[in-house]
């Protein structure tokens, strides 16, 4: 395959400068948050994080990335299903709208639901007679968690929905099948890498997300801080290293989703090559 | 279960797939869609089955209304142009689906279900691999779990989308065969799509040819080669022959050719079409009637197998044509390429452009005359 | 939330009751240990005097943002914030009325603290007061006063000495200020921010800092590589409390919140403001813990600049005198 | 209604998705997107455009756009580096380097900011050697851009690697038995056909770039008309209480994303359009 | 430039692809290389072309050895199976890329390169479509861009990988006639792969017959159809009938079917495999030699256009087999399904299994009895 590829020299410079960059822009920074947090020790590291505040702000991110990645990966299903399997008018627009999160600053994506929901907001009034709170409490960081991380599941699914192509399901609904059960047991095992791929990403923006959630979230400790905003107090307090320590919780986090996806792509693969062992049985068996 | 296409139309935005077609399909009959690529064979395939609908005309089932009706209830079999198998279920899960997506008030018991895909497997002569993926096996080997999957439901009637159009020329052969039998045995009504006309011929018990959204002629193998409609069936069922020339005062000339011509009451250009294996060759001008009889040279020679094809040019018009003769007869015969030959046309037809503005593959008009 | 919790579980039969109460107090950044002390005895000595516990719970984050915060609904029953202009603007909304620094004692503030230099250990740039920072050469840490409470306290107090020493000439204020400013590489957005710029990045020759903050930067991150330096002139900073009206009253935890905001008048709340480097108002407490409060010469906002609303559309708002003065 | 939508084929539930789509959208992101405009429509027109066309603005606008778009070219030329050797080379270390390549979403971003700054502060790691150099990072727009580069990467590694997993070698070999070197080859048959990939990734990372906040204001210094960025600006015009003006900024800012963005799911829906043709 | 494969084996990771394969191929010749899915055709043409890396053998071009030569230097013209076309580019771009990416020193200039790419466009009779992109092309136009691209360098020699693959019946007979014309008119080395064998017996001067990896065998279209060197040649290149029986006292015996065996000199079973075109179906007992006759019903009449095929049933063995013979003599013969008739065995070859242990196919020796 010396054709496809480059000499040796070239491909290993290729992968050096790799290396380099996302060393100085990914690796580097990853070390710092380590070494920040241990700066004073595993004694400090390991009280920040079974302080109950951080636990606290544990549960509660968790329960929000619980809340808002299943809202998204519905959505993204839903909207994959629409978009990939029919065609209509303006579908452009509505994939520029279903991005359109990307493009907004976290701050502003906070201070939309101030606006909306807030004591001088334009849903104030309603708020006010149904005795609902949304901002400084859990359903606004929820709102504005989902808000930022609306657009990963759908942006991952409707490409793969797309490449997927409708025979299957064409073929499950001329057996009699019936359109959720043509979803749940075709459509579903066959995106189900994609969705996973999704709920990784939105996960771990879910976890991470900051601009946003400070903005609506009132910062009562043990109520609504979440781990990010946590770990901004923390550093307002001069516990940098406790700071580091609970960041580190969100690395770790994110190395999780790592060691999960590439369990998963290792799988994938895995199965592959099954499928190609397979082909050569099955030439060998033809020809025989 | 008889099918009853009446009148169909359709349209994707402004391209026209089908267009007035009319189709009826007795019970038990196993019929072929024929037809070039683009010819709108998947899309009638697909509104009979309810993927798709209609703008005009409606679809009967033993004579009764099913255009509006649901994919789900029409109890048709498809098998898809690349068997569309659920690739993440094993072979067993593939066959049973059907079934098991029944609604719990018709669904069979576990065991029973056990039982029917067994006996699918055994039909299909894939008993070993049921637990096998898609994945796992042949293009044919996954041919035939797509056709168990249809058969599973039971459906009233089997439509095959270009069945074997992806497979090698053994494993095709085999399945022709097959298939032929399982039509034998289970008496079903089949509609399978190809456009390879030696599958369409060999298969099938009525051949249905389209063209461009239009069903061009419907009969027999044998009907639709041996008498076909219109210039179009004819060339496209095997290769052709052209000779134009004109009709004048009754007689057809085709350059030094001439015949005599029964229907062909008026003057005009006209083409005559004929098959490679019915031209004649000989070394020796034919002694009966020789207007019908030209020299030609001999240009190649391709034996092929049990026969061989001579590819030769007219003396008098310069036309290249071919001839096919068997094997036996070339030996006999005993000539190199570049040598002289006299050639006799047998079963020419002459068919008539009489609406030159339009396209001319589509303005013949049936005049056939066989001479 | 934390409030509206407090209304269902202590709200309908307030003080008297053995039904527990919550309290939210949003205050500022970094007042957490400071507060968490508070609360605890506070909470005991109502416990004793009402039998009713009480549960206070702590909101941080720059005064500014959480002055903003209670505006759009975070309902805090009190606000204990950095900047009487930040509890002047939930007056504004009528949260609170417009009189509210006059309902407590000292301007509503029960303690202060000042502006203070810190320096790095052995002070190699051997700066003192004022007049160093402007000396070429010399490299100032301090925030943005547009995005940072913290910040503006710096710049007046900046300004309040130019002004002192020139016997009240703006425009050598102005100047004295500007050529401060020059002297800052690094304009944070928030005084956390400054400190790490100053202590982990070593950038600066100085931090200005408030008080409190100082001790708790060195104290935090390393005795042995900062010093703390007194100017001779400097700001008087009293960060102000308040009970936010509209909330007791929906809450009816006026009372408990009244007795909260008292108890930091207290001898104990004052001794425990001490203890967290504030300057106590109790002379008698101040006087205990003099040895760390050194004696400088503090001017009020009030006195120099005519309090904080005036000080704040004069100097920190767009084109205010800050945006002119600096010229990066 | 049926009828309208049994025409788009004959799969079940496209008004149940769609309708759900277009209400989960209008719930989520749209409602409360026009409440920005509103509230920026508070403005007079002379408020709005002067609040605009303030010099400190005018300059952060500057500051963010260059710093975004240096930051998304970089990550074009090196996202697809990384996704060119993680497709088609073998190394050690591989699986580990393809997942951090998502770190920057799942950091919080402040922490992302400080720790970059913690590495290219004049003491850093490596702030300290390139001070050598005469190079300084933080508190600079190179500061800004360090930042920005990080936070948008993993955008566009991962539109493009899919891509780049898909592609088809053969490509590649008919331009080889042409005579093209590989160089030819990358440049001529394989670019060409990642760019549409490239330009949606580039487009996803710069409107990224030109909202985030968190991680850029530890490392930028935030120095008025220097390296102020538009996001800081909003929040120093919060800071004051004034919320007209922060959400015109942002009103601007979001209607240029969203009109970039626009143009590019256009152009690729046109580039797919053409492929699709017969 | 002629070309020569000597001793050449090539394996991926555990699986043999090719095995000792050599081969020769003369100067302009067009040659097919003919064989099932997987049998190496591809990885042959690849090894050819320089994609790909021998583990063992070489390959010398006009008796250079070529085998570690890169492939930008072997000046190989390669059309790949699905042509491959660059899709940003358009036609003319796509056939001017060879020429564009020259050396400064050896590239034409624009204007030439202009001249030549639509002389080229002329060759392949896509003048008008410059301007296109590929996928505005029909897949028959597509594979003559293809070419088109692969000419432009102007290659030493062609390798085509099953260039006709894709297309319909009718676009493949037309092209594969202007191949032909192309090989005349260019007088180029062309080697194509293909696993149709009609393909190769129509297109080639010489095929080469392949399985598993080996080169089973090389000759005419002749050579290949009725000398098979092989049951795999014989079996792959046409319908085959398989009777199977012993070797006895130097006599064939299929059933009751018996004949001489010349160079059958032990004892032991046998397999008879014949043509159907060489099964002579009468109503009569032969009178000549009654032992290569035998009794068979009718099974099942096919018509097939211009021949007729019959599935017949030995009454002796009960093995089915077929016969095809040409539609006249059929209609003069007269027969129904279910209908019996006497069936002379001409032609069969036997093939003599002496290694039963291995796989049955591969293990017949080509010890080929003519009868
Ligand atoms: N969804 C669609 N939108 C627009 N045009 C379509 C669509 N489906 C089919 N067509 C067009 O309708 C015509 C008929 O298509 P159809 O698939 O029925 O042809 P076919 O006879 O099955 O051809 P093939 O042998 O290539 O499968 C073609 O020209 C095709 O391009
Ligand atoms: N890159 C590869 N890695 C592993 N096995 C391979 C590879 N390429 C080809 N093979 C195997 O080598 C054998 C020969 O492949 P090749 O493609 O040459 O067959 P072919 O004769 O061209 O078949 P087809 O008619 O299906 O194209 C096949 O069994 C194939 O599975
Ligand atoms: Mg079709
Ligand atoms: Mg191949």
């Amino acid at each position: 395959m010396k054709h496809v590829t480059e000499p040796a020299y070239v491909r290993w410079s290729l992968i050096a400068v790799a290396f380099l960059f996302l060393g100085l822009f990914l690796i580097l920074p990853l070390i710092a948050v380590f070494t920040e947090a241990f700066k004073q020790g595993a004694d400090v590291f390991f009280a920040a994080i079974s302080d109950p505040e951080t636990l606290s702000a544990v549960k509660l991110t968790l329960l929000v990335a619980a809340i808002s990645v299943p809202l998204n990966v519905t959505f993204g299903v839903a909207a994959a299903w629409a978009i990939a399997k029919f065609s209509f008018r303006g579908k452009n627009v509505l994939l520029t709208l279903i991005d359109l999160p990307f493009a907004v600053s976290p701050v502003i994506a906070g201070l939309i639901f101030v606006l909306l929901f807030g004591s001088e907001g334009i849903a104030a009034p309603l708020l006010a007679t149904l005795d609902l709170k949304i901002i400084f409490a859990v359903p606004g960081i929820v709102l504005a968690t989902t808000f930022v991380t609306f657009p990963f599941v759908a942006r991952e699914l409707i490409p793969v929905m797309e490449a997927q192509g409708k025979d299957e399901e064409e073929a499950a609904v001329s057996l009699g099948a019936s359109g959720w059960k043509t979803f749940w047991r075709v459509t579903l095992p066959n995106v189900k890498w994609g969705i996973l791929y999704g709920v990784i990403l939105c996960n771990a923006r879910a976890m991470g997300e900051f601009g946003a959630v400070s903005v609506v979230s009132g910062h009562i400790r043990g109520m609504t801080n979440t781990l990010p905003l946590h770990v901004e107090i923390l550093y307002n307090e001069y516990q940098f290293a406790a700071a580091f320590s609970v960041a580190t919780l969100l690395a770790v986090l994110a190395l999780v989703t790592l060691v999960v996806k590439s369990v998963i792509e290792w799988k994938t693969e895995r199965q592959f090559e099954v499928e190609e062992e397979y082909h050569f049985d099955v030439s060998g068996e033809r020809a025989g | 279960m008889s099918i009853e296409v009446v009148n169909i139309s359709k349209t994707y935005k402004n391209f026209t797939a089908l267009q007035n077609v009319n189709l009826h399909i007795p019970e038990g009959e196993l019929v072929a869609l024929l037809g070039p690529s683009g010819s709108g064979k998947t899309t009638l395939l697909r509104l009979i089955a309810g993927l798709e609908q209609a703008q005009q005309g409606s679809i009967l089932f033993n004579g009764e209304d099913n255009t509006n009706r649901d994919v789900r209830e029409r109890q048709v079999g498809f098998v898809f142009q690349h068997y569309a198998l659920f690739r993440h279920m094993t072979i067993f899960d593939n066959i049973a689906f059907g079934l098991t997506v029944r609604p719990r008030k018709t669904r069979p018991s576990k065991a029973e279900i056990r039982e029917k895909v067994h006996s699918l497997l055994r039909l299909v002569q894939l008993e070993g691999l049921a637990h096998r993926y898609p994945s796992q096996l042949s293009g044919g080997q996954r041919q035939r779990v797509a056709l168990a999957r249809a058969l599973a439901v039971e459906p009233k009637f089997l439509l095959l989308d270009e069945p074997f159009g992806a497979l090698d020329t053994k494993v095709r052969q085999e399945l022709r065969r097959w298939l032929r039998h399982l039509h034998g045995k289970l008496g079903l009504t089949i509609l399978f799509v190809t456009h390879d006309q030696e599958e369409a011929m060999e298969l099938a018990d009525r051949v249905v040819v389209m063209n461009e959204g239009r069903v061009e002629q419907v009969g027999t193998p044998e009907e639709i080669y041996h008498k076909p409609a219109n210039p179009f069936v004819y060339s496209f069922l095997g290769r052709v022959n052209l000779f134009h020339g004109r009709i004048q005062d009754g007689r057809i000339k085709l350059g030094e050719a001439e015949f005599e011509a029964e229907h062909a009451h008026f003057d005009g250009p006209a083409v005559g079409y004929m098959r490679p294996h019915d031209v004649e060759v000989s070394l020796h001008p034919p002694k009966s009637s020789a207007t019908t009889a030209v020299r030609a040279q001999i240009e190649r020679i391709t034996p092929l197998g049990p026969f061989v094809r001579l590819e030769l040019k007219r003396l008098d018009t310069k036309e290249v044509f071919e001839a096919e003769m068997s094997r036996q007869r070339f030996l006999e015969l005993n000539v190199v390429e570049g040598g002289l030959v006299y050639v006799t046309l047998h079963n020419v037809s002459i068919f008539v452009e009489n609406a030159p503005a339009i396209k001319p593959t589509r303005v013949y008009v049936p005049q056939q005359v066989s001479i | 939330s934390a409030a509206s919790q407090g209304t269902e579980t202590g709200g309908t039969e307030a003080g008297g009751s053995a039904q527990a109460v919550e309290l939210l107090n949003v205050s500022y950044d970094p007042t957490r240990e400071f507060y968490q002390e508070i609360n605890t005895e506070f909470a005991q000595e109502w416990k004793e005097k009402t039998g009713q516990s009480v549960t206070v719970k702590q909101s941080h984050g720059g005064s500014g943002k959480q002055s903003r915060s209670v505006i759009d609904g975070l309902e805090a029953d009190v606000v204990t914030l950095a900047l009487a202009y930040d509890i002047d603007a939930l007056a504004e909304r009528e949260l609170i009325p417009a009189d509210w620094q006059k309902r407590l004692p000292d301007n509503s503030s029960p303690y202060t603290s000042t502006i203070v230099f810190l320096v790095r250990k052995g002070n190699p740039k051997q700066i003192k007061d004022w007049d160093d920072l402007v000396k070429p050469g010399i490299s100032v840490i301090t925030p943005n006063p547009k995005t940072s409470g913290g910040a503006r306290w710096n710049y007046l107090a900046a300004w309040g000495y130019a002004l002192k020493k020139n016997g009240g000439d703006e425009a050598k204020a102005k100047e004295f200020v500007a050529a401060l400013f020059k002297n800052v590489p690094v304009l944070d957005s928030g005084a956390r921010g400054s400190t790490t710029t100053f202590v982990e990045r070593g950038i600066g020759d100085v931090l200005i800092a408030w008080e409190n903050e100082a001790y708790l930067a060195v104290n935090e991150l390393g005795k042995d590589k900062f010093e703390i330096v007194n100017p001779s002139i400097s700001i008087l900073a009293e960060p102000p409390v308040a009970i936010v009206d509209k909330y007791v009253e929906k809450h009816k935890t006026k009372e408990v919140a009244e007795a909260y905001l008292q108890f930091l008048y207290s001898k104990k709340g004052q001794e425990i403001a001490a203890k967290n480097y504030y300057r106590p108002r109790s002379e008698e407490v101040l006087k205990a813990h003099t040895p760390a409060f050194s004696e400088i010469e503090l001017f009020t906002i009030d006195e120099l600049f005519g309090g904080w609303t005036k000080a704040q559309q004069t100097h920190f708002s767009d084109q205010g005198v800050f945006d002119q003065l600096y010229q990066p | 209604m049926k009828k309208l939508f049994s025409r788009r084929g004959f799969l079940p539930g496209f008004g149940m998705t769609m309708g759900y789509t277009i209400i989960y959208l209008s719930l989520l992101v749209l409602i409360p997107l026009s409440v920005l405009f509103l509230k920026a429509s508070t403005l007079s027109w002379e408020q709005f455009v002067g609040t605009i066309l303030d010099a400190r603005v005018l300059a952060s606008i500057r500051v963010s756009i260059l710093t975004s778009f240096f930051a998304a070219c970089v990550n074009a030329v090196f996202g697809v580096l990384v996704a060119w050797v993680l497709t088609r080379y073998q190394f050690p270390g591989k699986r580990i380097i393809d997942g951090i390549v998502d770190l920057p979403f799942a950091l919080p971003t402040a922490v992302g900011g400080i720790a970059l700054t913690s590495i290219y502060a004049e003491n850093g790691w490596i702030g300290q050697y390139l001070a050598e150099w005469g190079i300084k990072v933080a508190y600079t727009p190179i500061g800004i851009w360090v930042a920005l580069t990080f936070i948008g990467l993993p955008f566009v590694v991962r539109t493009v690697q899919p891509v780049l997993q898909d592609w088809d070698l053969q490509m590649e070999e008919a331009a080889a038995t042409l005579g093209a070197t590989r160089f030819h080859t990358f440049t001529r048959v394989i670019l060409p056909h990642l760019l549409p990939a490239i330009i949606t990734g580039f487009a996803l990372a710069f409107a990224r770039a030109l909202g985030e906040y968190g991680s850029v204001v530890f490392i930028s210094g935030n120095m008025p008309l220097k390296t102020e960025i538009v996001p800081l600006l909003i929040m120093t015009k919060l800071e004051q209480f004034d919320y007209a003006g922060a959400t015109a900024i942002a009103t601007v800012m979001l209607v240029a994303s969203f009109v970039m963005l626009l143009m590019i799911n256009y152009l690729q829906w046109r580039m797919n359009k053409f492929d699709a043709a017969r």
